[in-house]
């Protein structure tokens, strides 16, 4: 009866965003309202829990208060979120994760991309185009495990080129264009040498794209980034040292997000595990994606 | 038995400011201790109550050497201090300002009644009954805050009780408790050690005088075998023809007229003029409204009746200034140095463009610090807070000087300074209003109010009870309408 | 004079009740304006969203009452979690719990022998302590640390009655605290610390030790939040607890506890505690957007301390941090 | 008794002469066990690094100068970037970043009223701010915003000879406020009244008044640090600044100023800037991992403050915040 009433009025999914201040987070949140508008008669209710577990955990029960249909997780911090999983088993909503896939825990379906992949196509990319030393800009400890199949993805690949020489930042840059350029400055006085850098994030990518001109490096130095934000998409269609991106678009996945979580309340069965593909973007490509 | 100071040595940062100070006292023996500004009597007290450690020298009880490094350990041995700056803590009750370290307890908790009650009979047996334990500290005027750190020394049973300058904040009945309460516990036995500017007192109080000067003792004596005039020429190291001056000739135009001033609570209805000239004493004894009609004067606080200065600049622009009786709450800026403290009411009006006019404040500093006589030499550039609390007085009057005021409003100024100091600042108010300023020179302090002024204006619970010619009026007078009747 | 002394106690009094009445009125809007409010989930939603900040507000509130300040309780939360979660392999849980709860007394000591013993300035101390604790907790993992034992999630979970357990721990270190600080002479000390410690000192009081005292307590109280936080989340993170202190600071003072120290009650902070759980429940009930939440939640914190302040006497009100 | 006055003098010097001990000494390790360190880029690094802690460490010190603290300085910086990349779409860069810089100064001046008009503390009054102020960033905008003029990059990247023009401002920002606080009236009644406000109020001073300059000031410097960063990384994020306040208040301790107001100077800031940023440098010329670093620097902060309070003579050293 509950289901019939439902279908009747539409429904209200709750989306609990894990940290919302950054372009991909945020990019994500306003994918699924958007696609939710298209539907007509679903209600969207997000969260924001500053990167904050346990806030993560209240605000799920914060929703489940309100009575939501199902709920979302948009970059859900762990490897596993055991309590808000819980309380929404509980509840006996359904809960369908975005961008970051739990290795434990019950969900009911899965959206994201390959971040392994994104960083292997990333090596692969600067293996045929560079030999020397490359750098790596990692993001931080607030997003470990993303960061680390990115960078883990790359190695796999450039870690075998007798070539190449990888170097890692011993800082992060902490996912935004301000710390990627304080990195790579640091980076650049250390290895005049570097011929190529990747960075876990394209806001990285941007500031340390600025380092780089600003030590007058740009000829000598590529870049490689991940995610597709517009502003590197537009340095690598511009042909500059920005050659090469993963997609990861938060558009997609969270319009899939969106549409999978409808189709579960309808009672569709549906795949349990959805990869993203993450199509690379270089300079022939890079105009349809903007 | 005897409680023996033998060589005792203190500096403070490499500066020897006791040079080997030696002095005994026995049970039921008032020792006081006198001395200028700067002499080095607070340091001496607080060696001996642990709040400092001493450089060299021995404490010794009975021959028995005692270790006071801190002042718990003074506590165990029986010596309980009253020190010269005020150091209750203002957010917490009476009860338990005096009973900070000996709650009774049941349980294991505090017993609350229990300490109120035990706080109740503590100030009434020190004679301050009129004070309620349960008030919070900060509330309560200066002379009843005094009152507290006085009886807070008697929680448990001292054997040596140390004053330092307990009367400059006292006056009539206050003052008559205190004596009363240092003459029963001596005929109790316990030794009690007194530091006093008022020599008056001393000299009724004293079974023995001790004369300190540049941190040396210079003098023992009696009060038989002594008087002011020979202790203060011991201290001074001068004479002291006089103390206070030649009356001053017939005053002047009007320069501050004040019409029906009241303020809800506090005091109501108080008129009076100043003139030209003539320096008007305040009278009054604790609470009776003095320091709020100041502040109101002078635009620090509002009056809720009758009209005043809106703010101090405005009664600084209009030729008034104000020497506050709290010199380290709203006289001084204790961290800064003595320069900064005195330049702080000049640096903008004789600034030169945006800047500060660096040589001028040097100067007049300088000029002040050798007409106050501020010691020590070059502390022009000392933190005021390393002053002793005499200099501090002259620090904040100096600030207030050079604003060339042609009224000035004094509020205890002469506490805490010594007598040759005293002197000095006699002749420097009646400098000041032989070349036409106004002063009202509010004060406890009976004899200075009659001696220093031209008339006397009397206040009780918040209205003016009299006016008096100086001249030929007796304290007797004065106390009539001072008191309630 | 009794008059003046009952007016103090009376404007006191005051001053609680109007901001017992400001928790009220929050209470009421919330229950008319939201019908998801007053719902058994939401008010268990509450009662357990309280708990990380209550604690770390009550040990804060003994910090601040020195004078003082502990800026390094987020970090400590994210150690003892992580430390805890990583020993439970090895050890009994309560003992892994413990092993949590002692790595914040230990850092709680170490910044008040700082404060006290070194005299350096708190803030500063307790900053370098939120960054070298932080550290400290990625260098023993990395990584999440999520122990499989699902006896570790028991202390998160449990409800005595209609109340989380951890809520009722929370409420014990209030009450108990309370007691501490109202009626036993080392909580008296530590209150005069704030409001003039040289007095305290002459009083023959070891005021260092007090100082050190105020600081293990906040170090327990952030160590325990750490290990309760853990197993209601299921997870240990080393990242989190960024920021935790600021709440727990805007907490004391919502509750009128000063910053300069010797002003402050377990009550008040109690009641700043609510106010700010309450402010972020009701954002989320109205479905707030994010970034407006933030911007609400600051306004709301000012005027909430304007209320405060109008209600408390205009001497009392410095103009000082 | 002239020897007092010269060896206080004295000790003052001597506490200075250890501090540029202190920082010739980090550098000359750094010199002697990293070949990078004395590169030419790396000194430009180092420059070009010091430029955001050093203005907002300014700004934060004239308002501890007061006894205030301001902790909005990081949204602050966010706010005033976006603003001015957002703006440059439609207005000369000039202006563009005029009014990021007005946008610094405006919220500078609110929070400054709020503390002195409503005596609200300054801790909480900031921390509000940060939150609202943080928000309004992200309601202007959620994704960073890239100008597409090159001319926005001028000021971020101009070089005047072997000095970068943003290192230029900051210094002047320093001397001038160094004059500021030394030499004018204004500058001598916000450190008098960090001493003792009431004796500056009586003293005819209008404190309020300064204390809103105070803020505003630090409200300015931080709108100032917005654009410049914005500038240099040519891209404006309206999360960036994060804890930004944390080492602008270190720096300003670590160069002798006291948390309780009344004491500290602009060379004494600019040294700590010089330390932290030193430290960070180095930390990162060794190689150290990026937990360790954490772990490492605040150790380094402590030892530091240690040093520099063995110089400094102990009555002043008091155990306050
Ligand atoms: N903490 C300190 N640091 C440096 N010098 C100090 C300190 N305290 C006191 N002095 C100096 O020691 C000397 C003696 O001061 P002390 O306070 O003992 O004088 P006093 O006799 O009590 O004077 P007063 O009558 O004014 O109270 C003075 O020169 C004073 O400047
Ligand atoms: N603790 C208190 N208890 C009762 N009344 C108080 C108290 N504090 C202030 N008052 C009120 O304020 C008035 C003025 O007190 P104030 O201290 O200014 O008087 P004063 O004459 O300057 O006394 P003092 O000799 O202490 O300077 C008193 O008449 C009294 O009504
Ligand atoms: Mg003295
Ligand atoms: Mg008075």
């Amino acid at each position: 009866s509950d289901d019939a009433a439902g279908k009747k009025d539409g429904y209200t999914i709750g989306v609990a965003n894990f940290l919302l201040s950054g372009p991909y987070f945020s990019g994500m949140d306003a994918a699924i309202a958007a696609q939710a508008k298209t539907k007509g008669n679903v209600k969207i209710v997000s969260t924001d829990a500053g990167g904050d577990a346990a806030k993560l955990a209240a605000n799920v029960e914060d929703l489940l208060s309100k009575n939501v249909d199902a709920i979302i997780i948009s970059g859900g911090p762990l490897e596993s979120a055991p309590a808000a999983l819980n309380a929404i088993k509980a509840a006996k909503k359904p809960v369908v994760l975005v961008d970051r896939k739990f290795s434990t825990g019950e969900y009911t379906s899965w959206i994201g991309p390959d971040n392994e992949a994104i960083g292997k196509q990333d090596g692969e990319f600067l293996a045929a185009k560079v030999k020397g030393k490359v750098a790596i800009i990692k993001g931080g400890p607030a997003d470990n495990s993303i960061g680390l199949a990115r960078t883990n993805g790359l190695k796999s690949v450039l870690g075998t080129k007798s070539d190449i020489t990888l170097v890692e930042a011993s800082d992060f840059g902490n996912w935004g264009s301000d710390g990627g350029l304080t990195v790579m400055e640091g980076l650049l006085a250390k290895h005049p040498d570097l011929v190529a850098v990747f960075c876990e994030n394209d806001a990285m990518c941007l500031g340390a794209q600025r380092a780089i001109a600003s030590a007058g490096k740009t000829a000598q130095i590529v870049l490689a980034g991940v995610d597709g934000q517009a502003e590197a998409l537009k340095a690598i269609l511009d042909g500059t040292n920005y050659v090469v991106t993963g997609l990861n678009s938060p558009n997609v996945i969270g319009k899939l997000a969106l549409d999978r979580t409808v189709e579960v309340l309808g009672g569709a069965k549906v795949e349990k595990d959805t990869v993203v593909p993450s199509p690379q973007i270089t300079k022939d490509n890079a105009s349809q994606y903007l | 038995m005897t409680l023996r100071l033998h060589e005792v040595h203190k500096s403070y940062g490499g500066v020897e400011v006791l040079h080997g100070v030696t002095l005994d006292g026995a049970p039921g023996e008032v020792l006081a201790i006198v001395g200028a500004n700067g002499a080095g009597k607070s340091t001496l007290i607080k060696i001996l109550s642990g709040a400092v450690p001493m450089s060299s020298g021995t404490l010794t009880w009975d021959g028995v050497e005692l270790a006071v490094s801190s002042p718990h350990d003074a506590h165990a041995h029986g010596i309980r201090t009253v020190h010269q700056e005020l150091s209750l803590v203002p957010e917490l009750t009476v009860t338990e300002n005096l009973l900070m370290g000996n709650f009774p307890r049941r349980f294991g908790l505090i017993d609350w009644p229990a300490a109120h009650r035990r706080a109740g009979q503590l100030l009434q047996e020190a004679g301050f009954g009129v004070i309620d334990p349960r008030t919070r500290a900060g509330r309560l005027t200066v002379a009843r805050q005094q009152m507290v750190e006085i009886a807070k020394a008697l929680v448990s049973e001292p054997s040596v009780l140390v004053l330092d300058e307990p009367s400059a904040v006292l006056a009539g009945a206050d003052l008559d408790a205190l004596f009363a309460l240092i003459r029963r516990l001596q005929s109790r036995g316990v030794l009690v050690v007194y530091v006093s500017h008022r020599l008056a007192e001393v000299l009724e109080l004293a079974t023995r005088i001790v004369v300190v000067k540049d941190g040396r003792v210079v003098a023992t004596t009696t009060p038989d075998a002594t008087d002011e005039g020979s202790l203060i020429r011991l201290m001074a190291g001068r004479t002291l023809d006089r103390i206070y001056p030649e009356r001053r000739p017939a005053p002047g135009e009007p320069l501050l007229t004040v019409d029906g001033l009241g303020r809800t609570g506090e005091f109501d209805g108080v008129s009076f003029t100043l003139r030209a000239g003539e320096i008007v004493g305040l009278f009054g004894l604790v609470g009776s409204g003095r320091t709020e009609l100041a502040a109101c004067v002078f635009g620090a606080a509002r009056p809720t009746a009758g009209a005043a200065f809106r703010s101090p600049a405005e009664a600084i622009r209009a030729g008034v200034a104000m020497v506050t009786e709290d010199r380290a709450g709203s006289g001084l800026v204790l961290g800064m140095t003595v320069r900064d403290n005195i330049g702080l009411t000049t640096w903008r009006s004789t600034a030169r463009g945006p800047l500060i006019d660096r040589q001028r404040q040097r100067t007049d500093a300088a000029a002040m610090i050798q007409d106050l006589a501020i010691a020590p030499q070059g502390c022009a550039t000392m933190p005021v807070v390393h002053l002793s609390g005499g200099n501090q007085q002259k620090v904040v009057l100096a600030k207030w000087l050079l604003t060339d005021p042609r009224v000035l409003i004094l509020d205890e100024p002469t506490r805490g300074v010594d007598m040759a100091t005293r002197v000095d600042i006699y002749r420097m108010i009646d400098g000041l209003a032989r070349d036409g300023l106004a002063v009202l020179l509010i004060s406890s302090d009976l004899t200075e109010v009659l001696g220093a002024t031209d008339r006397v204006l009397v206040m009780r619970q918040g209205r003016l009870t009299g006016e008096l010619p100086s001249e030929g009026t007796t304290e007797e007078q004065v106390l009539e309408r001072a008191i309630a009747a | 004079m009794t008059t003046l002394a009952v007016r103090v106690r009376g404007r006191d009094v005051t001053v609680e009740a109007a901001f017992t009445l400001l928790i009220a009125a929050l209470i009421i809007v919330a229950a008319t304006t939201s019908e998801s409010f007053l719902t058994a989930t939401n008010l268990t939603n509450l009662l357990k969203q309280m708990v990380t900040t209550g604690l770390l507000a009550f040990g804060m509130l003994v910090v601040i009452l020195t004078g003082g300040i502990d800026l390094s309780v987020g970090s400590v939360v994210a150690f003892s979690g992580i430390v805890t979660a990583g020993l439970v392999a090895d050890l009994p849980i309560p003992l892994a719990m413990l092993v949590g709860v002692a790595s914040g007394i230990a850092f709680g000591a170490v910044n008040g022998v700082l404060v006290a013993r070194f005299e350096l300035a708190p803030f500063v101390v307790t900053l370098a302590a939120l960054t070298t604790i932080r550290g400290l907790a990625f260098v023993y993992s990395e990584v999440p640390i999520a122990p499989a034992d699902p006896g570790f999630l028991t202390l998160g979970s449990a409800m005595v009655g209609p109340i989380p357990l951890i809520t009722l721990i929370m409420l014990a270190v209030f009450g108990i605290g309370g007691v501490f600080l109202a009626r036993t002479p080392p909580g008296r000390s530590i209150i005069a610390i704030g409001g003039n410690a040289e007095t305290v000192r002459l009083a023959g009081i070891d005021v260092r030790r007090h100082i050190v005292l105020a600081y293990t307590i906040s170090g327990l109280c952030a160590g325990l939040a750490g290990i309760i936080l853990t197993s209601r989340v299921g997870i240990a993170q080393p990242s989190v607890g960024v920021a935790f202190e600021l709440d727990a600071i805007a907490a004391c003072v919502i509750g009128g506890a000063s910053l300069s120290g010797g002003r402050g009650s377990a009550k008040g902070a109690f009641g700043g505690v609510l106010v700010l759980v309450l402010i972020n429940n009701l954002l989320n009930l109205y479905g707030v957007q994010s970034f407006w939440q933030q911007v609400l939640k600051g306004l709301i914190i000012i005027a909430v301390i304007l209320v405060q302040r109008t209600r408390r006497p205009r001497s009392e009100a410095k103009g000082r941090a």
